[in-house]
């Protein structure tokens, strides 16, 4: 039974959140806390104001990124978890850019920190891309393989060969403040202090790149070919090694946006282990949002919201640890992902009676005819 | 009140993040005066925590770890009339900051000589949670220490991971711990954080001593845990709490080592059958060494080497 | 002769809880179902195992316990997959969140620890089992250390583990059991037109799921180690996934896959700091690095095109 | 289970009536699709019953409600005389009604012995069963002459021999009534007439059969009565001797259909498509084609005839550049194509050639797609400047397609999948036609479509030839090989075993061809295929 657009975009996925929001409340309840109040705080302290806000989209920024990343892959019939070590590696493209260019203003040098973040991450995408492609190799289990030996590498490239000797943590030496991706709060004043930064706009625009990317771009379309039917892609002339090997660099290229945001931006240096499970985030924000950027973007809105919100509630509330926000987040995906089916037949079930008190049924009428 | 933002391994940690909460809490059981806490989810939310803190008017601060360091900068000048505490770095260029580093070479040095008078194998062994310099430092004190007592000690080294998540694998510490034993390690110290706990346990089952670290861990395992390096993370909070109270706070930089009672081996009921009156006479005569400068101690961290 | 008995136990040990899990999956994977949830369950009844062990003080409750915590783990995805027909894999990276915030949030609230569980000490853990003669043949040259060294001295969940892949092929190949549960991962419809109920197969295997990577995340919080600390699943149920794949779902390749992975991480453990012959000293990250390398080369040298039981991450659906 | 227990054990005939089946009144509703409406049917025990109807007509929905897949909306089912309610297909079982469907319901990595039993195991350990089963299928052998390799896999089998399994699966639990779901769909003349001596004696040893098809001279030649359905309702029934195939089509479609085929003599220019000692492996190796040549000239329809399995599929991949030659050359329109790459089948379409391929779904659609997104596969690259799509002129080139060849609903943005089988093998020809290949190559043009579409593939691939292409068909269907091709060569083991005028050629001689037979030889083993 076809539900009008709206119902399946918009309705049913906010009952779902409002689903997990209340069995999250009922968790909130048990260890004594006012869910309602939960609520309004996380609520306020993801656009009550100015800072929060503003952290807020910082983390819808990574998300978009990460997400998408899956997403793109997953047009294609591949499931990349390997996002976190890809951001990671990144990271790596973005400091050595950043500090070779070191005092180069902004606007000339971020061009070339995306491309050196999209490059490094994407070829670490591209390994387990050319290993499927050439090899057969299973991407899913060459990523998780991937994301440790990243973790190996990184470890010791930033702490042997990164770190400057008058640094105690374990992290890069500093980037160029003319050089460091701009914050929004340059030119928007009510983001002081904030971390988001031009990324959150690239972010925006990799949203609207990837829509047109699947559906107006011949390789879009090949893409979709194949991820709904290899042979089928065969048949029409493209060639399935090549559409993975290039889908899972630009899916790795996307997720190395997340080193622009935070090493050449909300950080300014590569911190040992920054990456932090936004890779991991993205699967979730990607299946949430059905794989489509809208889907995508709102997602990791959402998501955003949780994070921020989230530390705002571990502020006012000191019962609701930070573990908490992660339940929440589970219970989230879990209603608006996986078990998205559970409200449609009731939903469905309405949508029927209404119709059917609004119009005599149409085979009825058939038949009298 | 006055707050504390826990760094990335969390208040329960067993060490590190425990200790400066252990001496939060000594502080308010003492005083009866509440303070604020949290726990971070990542890097971003340093800044954002010291800052909402501050903007609420909590005071002092205090940033237990060397990763607040950056967020710290950006931050303090904002808010000239709030006073933070940093551990683990030092800050000295800003005013309101009071910055106080551990000589945790100083302490392990201690514990290393013990483990070298203690060890029947003439192999010890040492478990970092992952490779990392602070780590490292903890490390290279524990050799120069045990080389001290016994040139030819034999001390094996292996890592547990690659990230702070290796904190938090006991499983993985358990592993690594047998794994030297199987070696002929018959003394280990870990710098694992959570993770240390196996590492102590896995001692303990096999019947080998264990060296704990930061906060005094030689009850975990009562007979079985040689000694702790004290890391007195502790004392640094309680102490900044009370200076702020009584009005005596100061921005300066506090080197706590040996001297200065910041850094230590610990010494218990529990760990009392384990050490002779010689080791106890080797140790104070090392302390008294450190302490005039007759030994000199190599910090890994000056140049990200070590020389045994 | 010696190191290598003692690289050969700590495989041993470690491969415990992978082969545990990965036989975990391979239930519900033949049966249909992808468990990307795995490591979400081994973190949930390592959990479960060690708070209920710590407050009974009876490991074999908190064994208990720790499959209980999976089998909820295990409806949750059923009705997420099964009945709803929704993602697998997203229902199973909830359950991964859910299980990382749910055990810490809990832990801190029981326990006020950070979410880690008191030491286990007594009863409320299990200890290596000393195999019959295992003292007196200890000192016989080669025989000794195997026997002694190598096979006995390990708890019952790790014999349990081992014993589980052989009765996993006998249950796979030989049993009416076992050719449903190929089927219905194979084919669903074949099933259903037999038929017999494609749902209650598919509960069945999550359920037997649940009871082996039970067992797994009780190994790792009552076994290998003495009590619970947060994440310390830290990653096993995604190499227990890879080891899957690699073993193409076959029990014995799984067995090999998993001590591959074991004894890949004990060389691990055990070669960092040594100078390698003609490449001198190597950073301690390269050696850690090294099983997920070899693995990824024999991978994609050997191994080849792994293909999954056709119906796997496939709701099944009657109506187009 | 809280089947009723009468359903479990199977009531015996009741005495005073003849009918194996009753159906009344039957709805049945996916969605907006009403498949099935007031649906009435009576089968008389011991017959064979043919049921016709264009494709999306509601016969395989009806028969799956019989058989417990589906739930009826409203109606009742009474067999041998007793209402029952059906809930599941173990309930359809022990009634004894099987099934063979359309799509074989198979475990492909499963052996035929751990497909029979599935699901009809006597105890909680295979091996008794599978002795069993081996038993049982060796009577049934002996007795129908259904021999199947017990141990192979399904995989490895002809789709003939799967049938068989799937018959055996049928008869294995003790079927009195067996439905098949257009069994003959993939079968060769030779296994179908084989397939067909079967039905006769289960008829004859007292069993129902119900058979749906849509090749009416089956329902001449075996069945007892027939019934025609038309978009869901029973149009009529009726007993077959009574009948003729003309009223049957015109039932069926609602209108007068041309069951042959009309062309002219063809007029062959320019060799288009030559081929010249051809050398194809499978995935496995082996060599399927073992040097094949061939030409095909402009304004002539070259059939390929043969039993599956023969390396048709594999000259048609080969052909379309989805598999590499061993050895040996293609070229088309003088251009030397032998495939080399993944992505040859575009160098192909460059280069004038088009291909249905046999398999719509496997192959030639992505069913998850729009129509309009179908009608470019393969195409896209002319759609748009550079690294863009051009949307909008895709679906002017769907809407174009609709209209050319009436594909309902007229509707591109409607998901593939929701076409029927008739319709989506129409979105594969216009896609394909309209390209004006000079070379095109068809697979299977016709399987599993009805009657009115077939008169109308069949009459826009004369068209192409009258238009001066090249064109190579391959079919299992005999009948259709010769109604269409100007010359016809057999295909037997990978080689062409000869060739043939299909004006003069007689359907014996063919057959012993396509068994391997060649030209003046004596046939020995023409069993060789079964
Ligand atoms: N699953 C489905 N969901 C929605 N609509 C469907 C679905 N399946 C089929 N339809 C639509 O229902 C209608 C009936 O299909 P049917 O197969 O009867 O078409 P048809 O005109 O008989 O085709 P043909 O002439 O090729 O046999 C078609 O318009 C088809 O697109
Ligand atoms: N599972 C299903 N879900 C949705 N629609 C379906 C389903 N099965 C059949 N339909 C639709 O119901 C109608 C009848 O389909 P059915 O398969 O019974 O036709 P049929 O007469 O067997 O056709 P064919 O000759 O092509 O096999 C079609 O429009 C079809 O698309
Ligand atoms: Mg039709
Ligand atoms: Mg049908």
């Amino acid at each position: 039974m076809p539900l009008p657009r709206w119902v399946d975009i918009i309705l049913l996925p906010v009952l779902n959140v409002t689903l997990a929001f209340i069995i999250g409340g009922i968790v909130v309840l048990i260890v004594g806390e006012n869910p309602i109040e939960a609520v309004r705080i996380m609520l306020y302290g993801a656009f009550g104001y100015g800072y929060g806000f503003g952290f807020t989209l910082y983390y819808t920024t990574n998300f978009i990124f990460a997400g998408l990343a899956v997403a793109v892959a997953f047009h294609g019939g591949l499931f990349n978890i390997g996002g976190e070590g890809q951001a990671y590696v990144g990271g790596l493209g973005a400091i050595l850019v950043a500090l070779a260019v070191g005092g180069l203003h902004w606007a000339f040098a971020l061009p070339l920190i995306m491309i050196a973040s999209a490059f490094f991450a994407g070829a670490w995408a591209f390994i387990p891309g050319y290993l499927q492609a050439k090899r057969g190799s299973h991407v899913v289990i060459t990523t998780i393989m991937m994301n440790f030996i990243a973790t190996s590498m990184m470890s010791y490239i930033i702490s042997r060969i990164l770190k400057p000797e008058n640094i105690n943590s374990d992290e890069s030496a500093r980037i160029a403040d003319v050089t460091r991706v701009p914050f929004l709060s340059e030119w928007i004043p009510l983001l002081r202090n904030t971390p988001v930064n031009i990324s959150f706009i690239l972010a925006i625009l990799a949203l609207v790149g990837v829509y047109v990317l699947i559906w107006h771009t011949k390789f879009g379309y090949a893409l979709r070919t194949m991820g709904h039917n290899g042979t089928a892609a065969r048949y029409a002339g493209m060639s399935n090694a090549k559409l993975i090997m290039a889908t899972m660099a630009i899916s790795g290229a996307l997720v190395g946006m997340v080193a622009v945001n935070d090493t050449a931006g909300a950080h300014g240096r590569l911190i040992l282990g920054y990456v932090a499970g936004t890779g991991f985030v993205g699967i979730a924000v990607a299946f949430m949002g059905k794989a489509h950027p809208i889907g995508v973007g709102l997602s990791a809105l959402l998501f955003g919201v949780l994070y921020q919100g989230g530390q705002e509630l571990a502020f006012t509330m000191p019962a609701i640890t930070r573990e908490m926000i992660v339940t929440i987040q589970a219970l989230v995906i879990l209603f608006t992902g996986a078990m998205s089916n559970m409200l449609r037949r009731p939903v469905e079930f309405a949508f029927l009676a209404a119709r059917h008190r609004q119009e005599p049924d149409p085979v009825a009428q058939e038949k009298g005819a | 009140d006055p707050a504390l933002v826990y760094d990335g391994g969390g208040k329960f940690d067993a060490s590190f993040n425990e200790a400066a909460y252990n001496g939060a809490e000594l502080f308010k059981t003492e005083t009866g005066q509440d303070y604020q806490d949290l726990e971070i989810t990542g890097d971003a939310q340093r800044e954002q925590a010291i800052r909402q803190f501050a903007a609420r008017g909590n005071n002092p601060i205090v940033l237990p770890g060397f990763s607040w360091e950056t967020a710290l900068r950006a931050v303090a000048p904002d808010f000239p009339d709030t006073s933070f505490l940093i551990i683990d770095t030092v800050v000295d260029d800003i005013e309101n900051v009071r910055s106080v580093v551990f000589k945790e070479h100083e302490g392990s040095y201690l514990v290393g000589a013990l483990a070298a008078m203690a060890t029947e194998s003439g192999t010890i062994g040492f478990i970092p949670a992952f490779d990392f310099s602070l780590l490292q430092a903890f490390g290279c004190g524990y050799k120069q220490g045990a080389a001290y007592v016994n040139p030819d000690i034999e001390v094996i080294e292996t890592a547990i991971g690659t990230g702070f998540d290796a904190f938090n694998n006991p499983g993985g510490g358990t592993e690594v711990a047998r794994s030297q034993i199987d070696r002929g390690a018959d003394v280990i110290y870990h710098a694992a954080g959570g993770a240390g706990v196996g590492v102590l346990q896995a001692a303990a089952d096999a019947g080998v001593l264990g060296i704990g670290v930061d906060s005094n861990q030689n009850h975990l395992h009562p007979g079985q845990v040689l000694t702790s390096m004290l890391k007195r993370v502790d004392v640094a909070v309680y102490n900044a709490f009370e200076d702020f109270a009584n009005d005596e706070w100061t921005n300066d930089v506090q080197v706590l080592g040996l001297a200065e009672d910041g850094v230590g081996a610990a010494f218990d009921d529990n760990n009392a059958d384990l050490i002779t009156d010689e080791m106890r006479a080797t140790v104070d005569d090392i302390t008294a060494k450190i302490i005039s400068g007759e030994i000199v101690v190599h910090d890994y961290r000056e140049d990200e080497s070590c020389p045994v | 002769m010696e190191d290598i008995i003692s690289i050969l136990i700590t495989t041993v040990r470690v491969s415990t809880p992978l082969i545990l899990a990965c036989l975990a999956g391979l239930y519900s994977e033949r049966a249909g179902i992808v468990d990307i949830g795995l490591e979400g369950k081994l973190l949930g009844s390592a959990f479960g195992a060690a708070v209920v062990a710590s407050v009974t003080g009876n490991v074999w409750l908190g064994l208990l316990a720790g499959i209980g915590v999976s089998l909820m783990f295990s409806a949750v995805h059923g009705l997420a997959s099964i009945n709803f027909r929704g993602n697998q894999i997203i229902s199973g990276v909830a359950l991964n969140f859910l299980a990382s915030g749910l055990t810490v949030f809990l832990g801190a609230a029981w326990f006020g620890r950070g979410g880690n569980t008191p030491a286990l000490s007594g009863g409320a853990r299990f200890y290596g089992i000393e195999l019959p003669f295992a003292g007196e043949l200890a000192g016989v040259p080669i025989l000794g250390p195997i026997y002694s060294g190598l096979l006995s001295g390990h708890t019952i969940l790790t014999y349990l583990a081992f014993l589980a892949v052989p009765l996993t092929a006998w249950v796979l190949w030989r049993t009416r059991f076992g050719l449903r549960l190929r089927a219905v991962g194979e084919n669903p419809k074949a099933l259903d037109t037999a038929g017999m109920s494609v749902t209650v197969l598919r509960y069945k295997a999550l359920a037997i799921t649940a009871v082996l990577v039970g067992m797994g995340g009780a190994y790792l919080s009552t076994a290998q180690a003495a009590s619970f600390s947060r994440e310390m699943s830290s990653g096993r149920g995604y190499i227990a996934l890879a080891a899957l794949i690699f073993a193409k779902w076959k029990p014995y390749p799984a067995l090999g896959a998993c001590l591959l992975f074991g004894f890949l991480e004990a060389m691990q453990y055990r070669l960092q700091g040594v100078d390698l012959p003609l490449i001198g000293p190597v950073p301690t990250q390269a050696m850690q690095a090294l099983p997920y390398i070899l693995t990824i080369l024999l991978l994609a040298g050997f191994v080849g095109r792994a293909i999954a039981p056709k119906a796997s991450g496939q709701p099944y659906v009657k109506e187009r | 289970m809280d089947t009723h227990t009468e359903n479990v054990q199977r009531p015996a005939p009741a005495a005073e009536t003849s009918l194996a089946i009753e159906l009344k009144k039957i709805n049945k509703s996916f969605g907006p699709v009403h498949a099935n409406r007031d649906i009435d049917l009576a089968v008389t025990r011991g017959t064979v019953h043919g049921i016709v109807g264009e494709n999306g007509a509601g016969k395989s929905t009806l028969m799956s409600i019989l058989y417990g897949f589906y739930h009826a909306d409203s109606g009742e089912i009474v067999v041998n005389g007793r209402p029952v309610i059906i809930h599941n297909s173990s309930d359809a079982l022990a009634l004894g009604i099987g099934m063979v469907h359309q799509h074989f319901m198979l475990v492909d990595n499963f052996t035929v012995i751990e497909n029979v039993i599935l699901g009809a195991e006597d105890s909680a350990l295979l091996r008794p069963s599978v002795e069993k089963a081996r038993r049982e299928l060796q009577r049934l052998a002996d007795d129908y002459g259904l021999n199947v390799p017990v141990d192979a896999l399904v995989q490895d089998l002809s789709v003939g021999q799967q049938q068989r399994v799937e018959i055996l699966k049928a008869l294995y639990r003790g079927a009195d009534i067996l439905i098949l779901d257009e069994p003959t769909g993939v079968l060769t003349p030779a296994e179908a007439d084989h397939l067909f001596k079967v039905l006769k004696t289960l008829r004859d040893e007292g069993k129902t059969i119900i058979l749906i098809t849509h090749k009416l001279r089956e329902i001449m030649a075996i069945t007892d009565t027939v019934s025609v359905m038309r978009q869901g309702q029973m149009v009529e029934s009726l007993v077959t001797s009574e009948t003729n195939p003309e009223q049957l089509a015109e039932l069926m479609v609602g209108r007068r259909v041309l069951l042959r085929v009309h062309k002219e003599e063809a007029r062959p220019g320019d060799v288009l498509l030559d081929v010249n000692d051809l050398v194809v492996t499978d995935d496995a190796g082996t060599e399927r084609l073992k040097g094949v040549s061939l030409k095909v000239r402009a304004g002539e329809i070259l059939g390929v005839a043969g039993v599956a399995g023969n390396g048709q599929s594999e000259l048609l991949e080969c052909l379309a550049g989805m598999r590499a030659a061993r050895s040996g050359t293609i070229s088309v329109n003088g251009h030397d194509v032998t495939a080399v790459n993944e992505d040859s089948a575009a160098m192909l379409r460059r280069n004038g050639l088009a291909h249905v391929p046999e398999d719509r779904i496997r192959m030639g659609l992505v069913t998850n797609f729009f129509e309009w997104e179908n009608a470019i596969l393969g195409y896209h690259e002319n759609y748009g400047n550079g690294l863009m799509l051009d949307v909008k002129a895709a679906r002017a080139e769907a809407q174009r397609h609709i209209e050319k060849f009436d594909i309902r609903p007229a509707n591109a943005d409607l998901k593939t999948a929701n076409f029927s089988g008739g319709n989506q093998q129409k979105i594969v020809l216009a896609r394909e036609m309209e390209r004006d290949p000079d070379v095109l190559i068809v697979g299977q043009p016709t399987r599993g479509v009805d009657i009115g579409a077939i008169e109308f593939i069949h009459n826009q691939i004369i068209k192409m030839r009258d238009a001066g292409k090249a064109i190579l068909l391959v079919s299992v269907e005999l009948d259709e090989i010769r109604s269409l091709s100007d010359r016809i060569v057999v295909l037997f083991d990978g080689q062409i075993v000869g060739e043939a005028d299909p004006a003069t050629a007689d359907e014996g001689a063919l057959g012993l061809l396509m068994a391997g037979v060649r030209a003046g030889e004596k046939a020995n083993s023409t069993e060789s295929s079964q």
